[in-house]
């Protein structure tokens, strides 16, 4: 087990965002997490990443409860993130973009080391030809691929991905899948995900979080999350989709 | 050296928050030069000013003095008005060995270090005050506020009077503000609270103007005279339209009034000034650069010459008229009157908007009203 | 004892509300349109002097001087904002750096056009109230403060319960998208501006028979309204009021009990406590 | 290419250094006034220039450096060459405070509060009267035995351009990335492991210091101070430097002090419209060239001279 | 109603789009559909005047819009979901709304359309007081389609419909479109997901690197095998 987070609630003025949530990570997994619109899920990521400290629970990462730390300590114990709403420094060129995650997390490597290393990733994520690109001139998917590249770059040990396949189309979202997949085989990353395309969550995913209301309403097999009633009322609707 | 003109340098406030002294003086310097250049200058040179702003601020002054000394060569430097910019220019000109004669800054500090190369022909705190208080006796005040800004010259003319109205007996409080404070009623109702017969203030700047509108506002005056230790404030163009009716009674302390003509230079520079800028002027600042020029301009035509050691020399034994009466500069040091020479002050009221002389009563025109 | 302290309570009282209006149009540029106007203080001071030469120079009575005088600036603020502001949109400093560049200059020019001495309109009304038989407090101070009470309350309406109000705020947090609501940005912005700017106009015109007008005076409008900016949170109206208030009444009792020497410091006092408690200041929000 | 941009420099610091012999007593003076700004802009622009944090505080703490060692020199008989350095760590002391206290807003909230303190600075120099001699000035010894301006002048440019170095190298390091990265996005900074606040700080702290070095380096040199170096308009000056020399280039600082102290000699004649004339000067390349000189430079006549 | 005219339009020096034709009749839904960086929400940028085309023709209802600025455009009844949604942070969901009906034609029946809009979104009225903000993700996109059809549009642009929907809501959404339609609104589509906009639209086009390659009906389309192939991976 990478992660357990026990008990987490968090609230914004009078709407409970999280109610006494409790899960964990297993190491090498990759652990999607769904729910409706509102459901919390990206509150659980800003929790996570120490973007707001739970009221109640702790959350323990190898060992070490970091419910109190600072995004940029959390960074360092190894979790990173890609932002829903992305967040790309946007006057910034790709390659520099990428350079900050280096430089927050392996000050000492030599100049030309780090810009190496940030090719790697930004190759990685398919961003080969961009490097130079100014991120405020990529188009929406670009600044996602960055994200990931940025994320990647910080040696993670847990990978968190908020909706990173919204706005491909699904020959798109294939290629995705597999850097996906080859992201945990390859990098050794475990990963935990937020998507809403239900085909590719149910194929990729070992395991599914449901989320609703701030509460964690089922937890299982991705088939089994698939039938499971409360989840199809709360969530998927009947249809085929 | 220039061929052919005489270069001397004047310092004064063209900007900042003194600016209107430094308007004055550029109206004295115009006519002074129109004196000395219509005998037909000096040493047979034309004369020339060359007249640097120092905004009130010393560092400026400096920086001015810097420039006149070593680029413009000038022999002798005259003017500013702040003190802090007085003493600060005394010292570098001292180190400069060029002569600096001092119209407006009233520090004692400035000649009570008897520097060789500084002269004042101008106010000093201790000539002021000695004459307040004389005036303060005769009146038979016997209770005082004294308001005093908070800067180097209005703390020190505080301590001064402190202390001789101690030795005059004469009850009194202190209360400290600011120089350009606009908002004076915690001030005031303090001095309400010990209801003092005068109350002097030693505000240079605008502050003083509030203060006179807010204490009549709070019933102050007239029961109180208020008496204003810096001169020019109650002589700014804009001090009625400021104060209104408020400023009727105030008096004040100034070097010049029409009526109070010493002698024919005095005389001559009104008219002359009246003439050249078609109106009376407004307050004594003008005269008081054309004061030191004349003094300059003594001293280079005695000493023949533009070396400082000579020019001191020259200065020291000063005898020259100027529209104050006679100079003689100290000589005895260890005084504040080592070099300083002190022109004769005069307290005024605002009587129905007209200035009445009331001391010192030998050139009164007319006596102190109170309510 | 008691009388001094009522007087100084409503000093301090009458002082606040005038302090509030003189911060309330640098208030709602920063909140409509994150642009700081470091040359609030100098529109403020314009105000005065055009009020004071139609009134006093040029003899026109000061209800059509005050009209006439708001108005002036009004322009002379959509001038500003044409021509300065409008190439800094989404640039927060860089407006910053140029509007305080535009208050060094506009404070030279009126010391070069109007002299160095405050000028004075002349007051409304005259003589002194008693108040409650304490103390007696000067009638125009009085009216001056009705006057500003008046106005921030239009201010308000205008911002809290009209079309105007709303539109003007959308355009602040995202223009591309306000203009496809239909919103005519460029216009907006500039009436917004050039409204901030008349408030200054309206402070300096209500304030000056109290406070006559110097060249460098801005600078301390500017200062003080900053300063309950901060206090207040940047943008807040409520902020705006209660943070003139604080310094108002902090000024009053810290210049009579403490020292008026020190008259000045006090605002910043508070400014530094309210930043340890409360750094985005008593009614900002937090940004993320 | 490289190569002939060192010869340039070279011989630009070659005449530079050889000032002293052929320039006259005054000009000296004003060369090193200019250097002293060179200090003060490019240290400034370090902060706002590079990471966004518009602060005004920058001439306080050219007051604070001064006032401190000049007050232990005097007081304390502490000889003005050590005086620099604990003026300088006193300054940067101010600045981690500052910074502490208002940095984590940022922006606008960070340019008013440093606003505010140098008018408490200000303030409080005036005030305490006994410790500072308020507005009179405070009387400096000087910093060696004797007075010579073209040691002063020596001093400075030595001074100058370790600074210069210092600055160059941070920008050109992480440091100077993360800089960047925080003002485009301070969370997303801070989730890839930057520490934001202490980056900031760090920025903050070094600029502090290094103006609290110059100003008492200044005021030795004057061999007086006044509350007037941390006033607004010393403020306006640097910050009108900096832009017309162009906000956020290396060189923009250093060739927008040298213009506008030339300037201000040119126009001393014209004495009430000095500053107005700063003021307008610096508007206008502020509005039509907002990356400056240096940025007018680098796109009009840089490329052309490549071309011919 | 809608008729673009070969136009070229180019994002500073680099051109998106090269001769791009398409039109959109009354009462139609047409999706446009391509890869990611085909060029679609820069075609929908110039739709709304947001970047002017540098040749080529926009006639909106006989008028020509190419040049008209993008507030006189939508006054004239277009309104759209950008591509981000572009919430109003800092004004609350009702806020947000109200703004949305800021059109002359659209205030009278301002409280009308909320209800309408917090029938369709019950989440919105739970959440109106709420800085817009500080939503989730899919509520933000909820508040952003709400907000577009607060001006009761003739014409609703909406770019990537169903970014970050729960698939739930994206399938009542759709519904909600084709009623629009039905009540006389004309829809033009953005979407990623290809299957299921062909699947609800009326006509499609195709861009391809900023070229319009295809043009059909839906099912037309549907049984193309390049786009079963590129677009929908079967
Ligand atoms: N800063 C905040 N202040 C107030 N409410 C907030 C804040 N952040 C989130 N919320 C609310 O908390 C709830 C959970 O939000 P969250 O972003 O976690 O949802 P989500 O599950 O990620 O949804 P989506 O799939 O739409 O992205 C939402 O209703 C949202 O409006
Ligand atoms: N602001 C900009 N400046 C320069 N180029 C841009 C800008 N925005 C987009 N582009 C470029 O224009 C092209 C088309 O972008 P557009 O956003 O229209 O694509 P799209 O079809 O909407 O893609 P997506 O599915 O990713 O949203 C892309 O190559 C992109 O890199
Ligand atoms: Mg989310
Ligand atoms: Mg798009």
């Amino acid at each position: 087990m990478i992660l357990k987070a026990t008990g987490i609630s968090k609230s914004f003025g009078g709407l409970i965002a999280l109610k006494n949530v409790d899960f964990h990570i297993n190491s090498g997994e990759i652990l999607g997490l769904i729910g409706p619109n509102g459901a919390g899920k990206t509150t659980i990521f800003n929790v996570l990443t120490g973007i707001y400290h739970p009221e109640q629970g702790n959350i323990d990462f190898n060992g070490e409860d970091i419910s109190k730390y600072r995004p940029f300590e959390i960074c360092h114990k190894g979790i990173a993130r890609t932002f829903q709403v992305t967040r790309a420094f946007l006057d910034m060129s790709c390659l520099e973009n990428v350079l900050v995650g280096i430089i927050g997390n392996n000050p000492n490597l030599s100049p030309a080391e780090k810009k190496s290393e940030a090719i790697k990733y930004l190759e990685f994520v398919g961003l080969k030809n961009s490097v130079d690109t100014q991120a405020k001139n990529l188009t929406l998917v670009g600044k996602k691929r960055l994200e990931l590249a940025r994320a990647l770059s910080t040696h993670p040990k847990l990978l968190l991905l908020d909706e990173v396949l919204s706005g491909l189309n699904t020959t798109e979202m294939r290629e995705a899948c597999d850097l996906i997949n080859i992201i945990l085989d390859k990098f050794g990353i475990t990963i935990f995900w937020v998507e809403h395309v239900m085909s590719a969550i149910m194929e990729v995913s070992g395991r599914i979080i449901v989320l609703d209301h701030g509460e964690k309403i089922a937890e299982g097999l991705p088939k089994d999350i698939a039938n499971n009633a409360e989840v199809i009322e709360a969530y998927l609707g009947e249809s085929d989709a | 050296i220039s061929a052919d003109t005489i270069k001397i340098g004047v310092v004064g406030p063209r900007t900042g928050s003194a600016a209107a002294t430094g308007t004055a003086f550029a109206e004295g310097i115009d006519l002074a030069l129109d004196y000395i250049n219509g005998k037909g200058g000096l040493l047979g040179k034309k004369v020339e000013v060359v007249f640097e702003d120092t905004g009130g601020v010393p560092e400026k002054g400096v920086a001015a003095v810097e420039k006149l000394v070593n680029r413009d060569k000038v022999p002798l430097v005259v003017g500013t008005s702040h003190s802090s910019v007085g003493i600060a220019i005394s010292e570098q000109a001292n180190r400069y060995k060029t002569p600096f004669i001092i119209a407006e800054s009233w520090a004692d500090e400035i000649t009570s270090k008897n520097y060789k190369y500084i002269f004042r022909a101008g106010p000093c705190n201790t000539g002021v005050v000695s004459e307040i208080i004389k005036w303060l006796k005769a009146e038979g005040f016997k209770k005082a506020s004294l308001v005093a800004e908070n800067t180097d010259w209005g703390l020190g003319i505080k301590k001064l009077t402190v202390e001789a109205l101690k030795e005059a007996n004469i009850e009194f409080q202190t209360i400290d503000t600011e120089r350009n404070s606009k908002d004076h009623y915690t001030e005031l109702s303090k001095i309400m609270k010990y209801d003092p017969e005068i109350i002097l203030a030693f505000v240079y700047g605008f502050g003083v103007h509030y203060f006179i509108a807010q204490a009549n506002e709070v019933g102050l005056t007239p029961k109180a005279i208020i008496f204003e230790g810096a001169g020019p404030p109650s002589l700014w163009p804009q001090f009625w339209e400021n104060v209104g009716d408020a400023g009727n009674l105030e008096c004040f302390i100034s070097s010049m009034h029409k009526s109070a003509q010493p002698n024919q230079v005095a005389k001559d520079y009104w008219d002359n000034y009246v003439k050249k800028f078609g109106k009376e002027p407004s307050d004594y600042k003008s005269r008081s650069i054309y004061r030191v020029l004349l003094i300059a301009f003594d001293a280079i035509e005695k000493a023949n010459s533009l070396d400082g050691d000579k020019l001191v020399d020259a200065l020291e034994k000063s005898n020259v008229t100027v529209p104050s009466g006679q100079v003689n500069f100290g000589t005895e040091k260890g005084s504040v009157w080592y070099h300083q020479f002190q022109p004769p002050m005069l307290i005024i009221q605002w009587q129905d908007r007209q200035q009445t002389v009331i001391f010192p009563e030998n050139v009164a025109t007319g006596k102190l009203i109170r309510e | 004892m008691n009388s001094l302290f009522f007087m100084y309570l409503t000093n301090g009282i009458v002082m606040g509300i005038i302090f509030a209006l003189s911060a309330l149009g640098v208030s709602l540029i920063v909140g409509i349109m994150n642009v700081i106007n470091f040359a609030h203080g100098e529109l403020y001071i314009f105000a005065g002097y055009i009020s004071y030469i139609l009134s006093v120079k040029l003899g026109i009575s000061f209800y059509f001087a005050i009209p006439i005088a708001i108005l002036t600036i009004f322009i002379i603020g959509i001038l500003i904002e044409e021509s300065l502001i409008k190439p800094t949109y989404g640039n927060d400093m860089y407006s910053l750096i140029i509007t305080f560049i535009l208050s060094i200059v506009l404070q030279n020019f009126a010391l070069l056009v109007f002299g160095p001495f405050p000028n004075k309109p002349p007051n409304w009304i005259s003589g002194a109230t008693n108040m409650f038989g304490l103390f007696r407090y000067g009638n125009q101070r009085l009216v001056s403060c009705l006057a500003a009470i008046g106005i921030i309350i239009i201010v308000f309406l205008l911002i809290k319960k009209t079309w105007f109000g709303k539109t003007i705020r959308a355009v602040s947090q995202d223009r591309e998208t306000a203009s496809l609501m239909g919103i005519d940005t460029s216009k907006v912005n500039m009436l917004s501006f050039g409204l901030g700017c008349a408030i200054a106009g309206a402070a300096g015109v209500v304030l000056a028979p109290i406070f006559p007008v110097t060249p460098l005076a801005g600078v301390e409008i500017s200062l003080i309204a900053f300063i309950i900016l901060v206090i207040g949170g940047m943008g807040s109206l409520w902020g705006c009021i209660i943070g003139g208030l604080i310094i108002g009444i902090v000024q009053s009792f810290g210049a009579a009990y403490i020292s008026s020497g020190y008259k000045d410091i006090f605002g910043f006092i508070i400014l530094i406590l309210v930043l340890f408690i409360r750094p985005s200041g008593l009614f900002g929000r937090k940004a993320l | 290419m490289l190569k002939s941009k060192y010869i340039l420099g070279l011989f630009i610091l070659a005449i530079f250094l050889s000032f002293p012999i052929y320039i006259g007593k005054y000009w000296l003076h004003v060369s090193i006034i200019s250097l002293f700004y060179v200090m003060m802009a490019s240290s400034w622009n370090l902060l706002a220039g590079y990471t966004g944090q518009v602060s005004f505080a920058h001439a306080a703490f050219a007051g604070i450096g001064a006032y401190v060692s000049g007050i232990i020199a005097i007081k304390l008989n502490i000889p003005p060459t050590i005086g620099l350095f604990i003026g300088a760590g006193i300054a940067s002391l101010f600045g981690l405070g500052l910074g502490m206290l208002c940095i984590k807003m940022g922006g606008i909230y960070l340019s008013l509060t440093t606003l505010a303190f140098s008018e408490i600075i200000r303030l409080i120099i005036t005030n305490e009267y006994e410790l500072t001699r308020g507005t009179m000035g405070l009387e400096v010894p000087n910093l060696i035995g004797f007075y010579s301006k073209t040691i002063y002048f020596y001093i400075m440019i030595a001074v100058s351009i370790i600074f210069l170095l210092i600055i160059y190298k941070i920008i050109k390091s992480d440091l100077g990335t993360s800089f960047r990265a925080i003002s485009n996005d301070e969370l997303a900074a801070n989730s890839l492991g930057i520490n934001v606040i202490r980056v900031r700080i760090v920025a903050f702290v070094i600029s502090s210091a290094m103006a609290g070095f110059a100003g008492a380096l200044f005021g030795h040199y004057l061999l007086l101070i006044t509350p007037d170096i941390s006033s607004l308009s010393q403020m306006f000056l640097i910050l009108a430097m900096t832009i017309i020399g162009g906000m956020g280039s290396f060189f923009g600082p250093i060739i927008g002090a040298f213009f506008l102290e030339t300037l201000s000699e040119y126009i001393r004649i014209y004495g009430e419209y000095h500053v107005l004339i700063f003021g307008i000067v610096a508007l206008i390349i502020a509005r039509f060239a907002p990356s400056g000189l240096d940025g007018i430079y680098q796109e009009k006549i840089s490329p052309k001279m490549a071309k011919s | 109603m809608l008729e673009v005219q070969n136009i070229d339009i180019y994002r500073g020096e680099t051109q998106i789009l090269w001769d791009v034709s398409f039109r959109i009749n009354q009462k139609e839904i047409v999706a446009i559909l391509g890869a990611n960086g085909a060029g679609k929400s820069t075609l929908i940028a110039s739709i709304l005047g947001l970047l002017h085309p540098v040749s080529g023709k926009i006639i909106f209802r006989e008028n020509d819009i190419s040049k008209i600025s993008s507030h006189a455009i939508t006054r004239m009844g277009i309104a759209c979901v950008p591509e981000g949604r572009h919430i109003f942070q800092d004004m609350t969901v009702l806020e947000n709304l109200e703004i949305g009906a800021y059109s002359k034609r659209a205030r009278p029946s301002l409280n009308k359309n909320i209800k309408w809009v917090f029938d369709l979104f019950p989440i919105m009225n739970e959440r109106k007081n709420q800085l817009g903000g500080t939503l989730s993700g899919g509520e933000q996109q909820m508040l952003a389609i709400g907000r577009a059809l607060m001006s009761k549009p003739d014409l609703l642009l909406l770019d990537e419909l169903s970014l970050g929907l729960a698939p739930k809501i994206t399938i009542d959404l759709l519904k909600t479109i084709e009623t629009l339609r039905d009540e006389n609104t004309t829809i033009l589509l953005v979407e990623q997901n290809v299957e299921m906009a062909l699947n609800h639209c009326d006509r499609s086009y195709i861009l391809e690197t900023g070229k319009i390659s295809i043009e059909g009906t839906a099912q037309e389309l549907m049984s193309n095998d390049h786009i079963r192939k590129a677009y929908m991976g079967i």
